[in-house]
């Protein structure tokens, strides 16, 4: 990746709020006019424990270039357990994933409360800083081969 | 090893019983020195039943792959037993598939084969390109002793061994009602040194690897069709709405469906090493469910097809599980 | 049209004037030998037994896209496979050329099929007789084929040790030996009487057999017979033995659409999958592995040579090498004819 | 020659429900977008096409419409899977894809002045509506038209509307029941193959066509055979799972036969003696 096409790549990421933490979190850093890089696309799901692993390879072959699962601190959980669910799942994905070859930077996972702002925007930035340090995703994605 | 008569005479005194319907053993192979599994469903056809180191197929695949077709009015379903011949490795896919509730342990009747290493059948086959055979294969002391067309040949144990065998730790079957032979001492380790090499390399060159073997796939499925876990009646590979893998085969397509039956196994894997055999286009589907064999062990220490009543991994946890990649 | 002599140095230049066409020779990967595109004619294989997967993906590929579309726009752009080019297949054994002349017959049957039609027409193929030692399992000769077998194949090569005998055996081998004129000469004498020796020693070494006589006109009358559980109990139901065989030609037709683009496209099917004959309702005329397998062995060698009057299997042993569990084509047929 | 995998753009002109239900049924007449696709379109009754929308696949159906009821096809589907739940959303105007005519037909002509008898099961009147409709609209050619149709309730009667005016036409006659008792229903309360002996047509000079769910055949053929049909004067259409519907794809076959190009539609004496037929 050259220098000058590094810095003008605008990565894809999806993002997976669960409804009742990242999400308001997202949300309280919309309200206070919070500014962040605008590469996030939200997909709201009841909880990260929701979050089929197929979600995130689809996503990656679809066009996305990385995949954000956002969930309540371990404990908040509004369903108890989801993200304990969630952390051993993705864990495990993650690890897999960097084992075929995928920059673990296109996959990460992080806890927004609902009343952390601030912190979202750090997730964001630093999410997006790592996918766009990786460049584009063309490992598998799904390029109409030899159509 | 096994004693052939003994092994005959278990076999005739269980598939005479009233409670049983069928037991699923291995008979000897078509051309070569192959093996293969045999079901036998009287007295009189127990005659056929062998043990021998070409004894590779792991028959607990079996009793999850039965096709049950609809009873018919007025029927009552055949709930007899199935009596089928496990190995060590074989008989964890049992204990997994019961912790699974698959079925209840009073659903099948177990017998067990210590066993002391098994052959890799394409190691023999290069070796022995033009046999016809039948040719039996025995084990005596360190070396395999294949005897065919009236000559003997012996061939040092290490040159023929399946690799499975070589990191084997469960020799003797964790679950049975009958044991054939005494029990086998576990004979080796698990240093993980294939995963750990893979796991250094940089990612494009992990990719490049992946890459070169997941183009050569053909998707003929017949690594989930073998797998002893794989039994799910509704298989993601053959959902429509949605379609998660879609059926043309690319790379992309290849790609996640690997993606997919290998995290499937997460925590369920035994390592029969059935699906990398019968791989016909020789795809290192080991390499891939070792790595979450791997993880699973260091990071939960779970095992799976060890206790039954162990609950799966990815529907338990624990508070300090860890969570260092998380931001 | 009389043999030529191409001595073995000349091959990689041969390879290399070819590769301005689409050069597809046996390529090993790992230790697999496939069929692939190459472009330096290094990758070349050709001391091999057979190839893993048959050269029918080359002419009638895994995937292929029967016309693309865009959403909302009603027009459909049908692929055109002359894109391709000009495909040489080099290396390929006579039992694969022979299956794909049987598999001819069915998609120029009634309806032509245009893709593999065209494909067929644009692909030359340069074959390679068996004069190494044949797999266990080879049975070519049973029906009707033979290690230096000719049908099917436009250009057959026969290794005479430090040469190979080139005899171009059809319209569009003549056009590649006049093509590669400058790489060949004229044969010795009394070359071609020694490959057809060869051939009979070739034969000779054919280690399995079945005898096909009478075995389409009886399968029908076995169908409620017990050999059909026995074979088929340790079956899996997986696609090896219909994937790798170079005679099984049966697909599925699906769409697929990504960010508004799409395409219809046409896909290996196995009739041993189960989804293979489900019907929306839930219903399955062939529930069981015991009525595919019963049906895979009856459609080879009892419903192709009804239509068609050619039993659709070359005997090139894949469907034997390769099966996770040893079902063995030949037992069955055995076991039919002493039924 | 035409590449017979590229079906023609049509255009739904209507759009009705036949049944209720998560298995309902819906007829679509559907016209070519291009004219002079007519010209070359000549279908038979029996015969079938491929309807399918290009993203999410295409399944063969029976054309319903006869060939004297120009200008249009119609088809009548069931909604149980991918493609026909897609196909149900569809509503007049949309565009769909057409691909055909495929398959035989039943021999019209060679049925002329002959008694037809049509026996049919919930959606299995599908096929047999062409039947009917050609006969009515050359109706000195035939002998006597009888009709026998159930379904499971009256609601799941299909072409409701045009059995009340064959009813009150008279130029046939028409049996109807349905399998439970019903309150204001005045015909026939009983399966199909009962209604059949009930009405017992002669099988002199006499050809019999039943389409329908496989349990109700296996009875309508064993009491044909018992008011005295002969099997070559018994018509049927088989059914299987279609893809390329020109005898290519190899995954209709029932026994040496492929149904999309063999058939659909067989003689009973075709098919008695292939057991995988009655699969």
């Amino acid at each position: 990746m050259t220098e000058a096409t590094q810095t003008d790549f605008q990565p894809n990421i999806v993002a997976f709020l669960c409804n009742w933490c990242s999400y308001a979190g997202a949300d309280l850093a919309g309200t206070s006019r919070t500014q962040y890089p605008s590469n996030v696309r939200v997909i709201r799901v009841m909880c990260s424990g929701r979050v089929n692993p197929m979600f995130v390879v689809n996503a990656l072959q679809e066009g996305a270039d990385g995949v954000l699962v956002s969930g309540c601190h371990p404990g908040d959980c509004h369903y108890m357990q989801g993200n304990y669910y969630a952390r051993r799942r993705f864990k495990l994905m993650r690890n897999f994933l960097e084992y075929l070859g995928i920059e673990p930077e296109r996959f990460r996972m992080s806890w927004v409360s609902a009343s952390e702002g601030a912190k979202w925007k750090e997730v964001i930035e630093e999410v997006v800083e790592g996918v766009k340090a990786v460049g584009p995703m063309n490992k598998f994605k799904r390029r109409q081969l030899n159509w | 090893m096994v004693d052939r008569n003994k092994l005959r005479e278990t076999a005739k005194e269980i598939i005479s019983r009233e409670d049983v319907r069928e037991l699923i053993g291995y008979r000897a192979g078509t051309y070569g020195f192959r093996a293969r599994p045999a079901f036998v469903y009287d007295p009189g056809e127990v005659d056929q039943l062998i043990f021998t180191p070409a004894c590779v197929n792991n028959l607990a695949t079996y009793i999850t792959l039965e096709e049950k077709l609809p009873v018919p009015r007025g029927q009552e379903p055949d709930l007899r037993k199935v009596a089928v011949m496990v190995k060590g490795c074989d008989s964890r896919a049992l204990i997994q598939q019961m912790a699974e509730n698959a079925y209840d342990r009073d659903r099948i009747l177990v017998i067990g084969i210590p066993c002391t290493g098994v052959v890799d059948m394409d190691k023999v086959q290069a070796r022995f390109p033009d046999v016809l055979g039948p040719g039996e294969i025995a084990q005596e002391g360190d070396k395999f002793v294949l005897i065919y067309d009236g000559r003997r040949e012996e061939v040092p144990r290490e040159e023929l061994l399946a690799d499975k065998c070589r990191r084997c730790r469960y020799p003797t079957p964790l679950v049975y009602d009958v044991l054939l032979d005494e029990e086998v001492a576990p004979f080796a380790s698990d240093d993980y040194s294939d995963v750990e090499a893979l796991e250094a390399r940089s990612q494009d060159e992990k990719w490049a690897y992946w890459e070169e073997k997941f183009s050569r796939c053909i998707r003929c499925y017949s690594c989930r069709n073998v797998c002893p876990m794989c039994y799910c009646n509704d298989c993601i590979l053959d959902r429509l709405r949605p379609q998660w893998i879609r059926r043309s085969v690319d790379i992309s397509e290849n790609t996640v469906f690997h993606v997919a039956r290998a995290y499937h196994l997460a925590g369920r894997c035994i390592q029969c090493g059935e699906c990398q055999r019968v791989c016909p286009v020789e795809i290192p589907l080991m390499e891939l469910n070792r790595k979450l064999y791997k993880d699973v062990e260091e990071l939960y220490d779970f095992e799976p097809g060890v206790k039954v009543d162990a609950p799966p991994l990815l529907s338990s946890y624990r508070p300090d599980d860890p969570e260092d990649f998380i931001l | 049209m009389a043999a030529k002599k191409l001595s073995k140095e000349k091959v990689g230049e041969v390879l290399q004037e070819l590769s301005k066409f689409r050069l597809i020779t046996p390529v090993k990967s790992d230790d697999v030998v496939i069929f692939r595109e190459i472009a330096d004619p290094q990758e070349a294989f050709l001391d091999y037994g057979n190839s893993t997967v048959p050269p029918k993906k080359v002419v009638f590929p895994q995937t292929e896209t029967l016309f693309r579309f865009t959403l909302g726009n009603p027009e459909l752009r049908e692929k055109n496979v002359e894109e391709e080019g000009t495909t040489v297949i080099f290396g390929l054994r006579p039992c694969d050329a022979r299956a794909m002349s049987i598999v001819d017959k069915l998609f120029s049957w009634d309806f032509e099929d245009p893709y593999y039609l065209k494909r067929r027409e644009l692909t030359t193929l340069v074959g390679m007789a068996c004069v190494q030692p044949p797999s266990i399992n080879c049975f070519c000769t049973s029906l009707g084929g033979s290690p230096f077998g000719k049908e099917g194949l436009d250009v057959l090569l026969v290794d005479m040790g430090d040469h190979y005998l080139f005899q171009s055996l059809t319209e569009k081998g003549g056009r590649l030996e006049e093509m590669l004129s400058s790489y060949l000469e004229e044969a010795p004498a009394g070359e071609e009487e020694k490959a057809s020796s060869m051939e009979e020693e070739a034969k000779a070494k054919i280690i399995r057999s079945i005898d096909p006589q009478g075995i389409p006109e009886k399968l029908p009358s076995l169908w409620e017979h017990p050999l059909w559980k026995r074979v088929s109990d340790s079956c899996l139901g997986c696609g090896i033995c219909t994937y790798l065989c170079p005679t099984c030609h049966c697909f599925d037709v699906q769409d697929e659409v990504e960010r508004g683009e799409g395409r219809r496209a046409r896909m290996w099917d196995s009739c041993m999958f189960c989804e293979y004959t489900l019907h929306a309702s839930g219903h399955n005329p062939r529930p069981t592995r015991k009525e595919r397998t019963r049906n895979r062995i009856s459609h080879k060698y009892s419903y192709y040579p009804k239509r068609f009057d050619v039993i659709a299997c070359v005997g090139c042993g894949r469907c034997i090498n390769l099966c996770p569990v040893n079902i063995d084509i030949l037992e069955i047929l055995e076991q039919v004819v002493e039924a | 020659m035409k590449n017979p995998y590229i079906p023609y753009e049509a255009r739904i002109l209507e759009a009705w429900y036949e049944t209720p239900g998560d298995r309902c049924i819906k007829t679509f007449k559907v016209a070519f977008a291009d004219e002079k696709v007519w010209d070359t379109w000549n279908h038979r009754p029996g015969q079938c096409a491929m309807v399918g929308i290009p993203g999410v696949g295409e399944s063969m159906f029976c054309i319903s419409s006869s060939p004297t009821e120009k200008g249009f096809l119609r088809f009548s589907i069931m909604k149980v899977g991918k493609n026909t739940s897609a196909i149900h959303e569809l509503e007049a105007g949309d565009t769909i894809y057409v691909r055909g005519p495929l398959g035989n037909w039943f021999p019209m002509d060679e049925w002329k002045g002959k008694n037809i008898v049509t026996i049919g099961g919930g959606i299995g009147q599908a096929p047999l509506r062409p039947v009917i409709q050609y006969i009515r609209d050359n109706r000195d050619d035939y002998g006597e038209l009888t009709v026998i149709y159930g379904a499971r309730t009256s609601a799941d009667h299909c072409f409701k509307d045009e059995f009340q005016d064959m009813m009150a036409c008279g130029d046939c006659c028409c049996h109807l029941a349905v399998d439970v008792e019903e309150e204001n229903w005045p015909h026939f309360v009983g399966f199909v193959p009962q209604l059949l002996m009930e009405v017992s047509p002669s099988p002199e000079n006499t050809i019999a066509v039943t389409c329908g769910p496989p349990i109700m055949i296996k009875f309508v053929l064993q009491n044909l055979e018992k008011l005295g049909f002969t099997p070559d004067q018994i018509y049927t259409t088989l059914e299987n799972r279609m893809k390329c519907g020109i005898g290519k794809c190899g995954r209709c076959n029932v026994g040496h036969i492929y149904i999309c190009k063999d058939g659909p539609v067989f003689s009973y004496a075709q098919i008695k003696d292939i057991p995988e037929a009655f699969a």
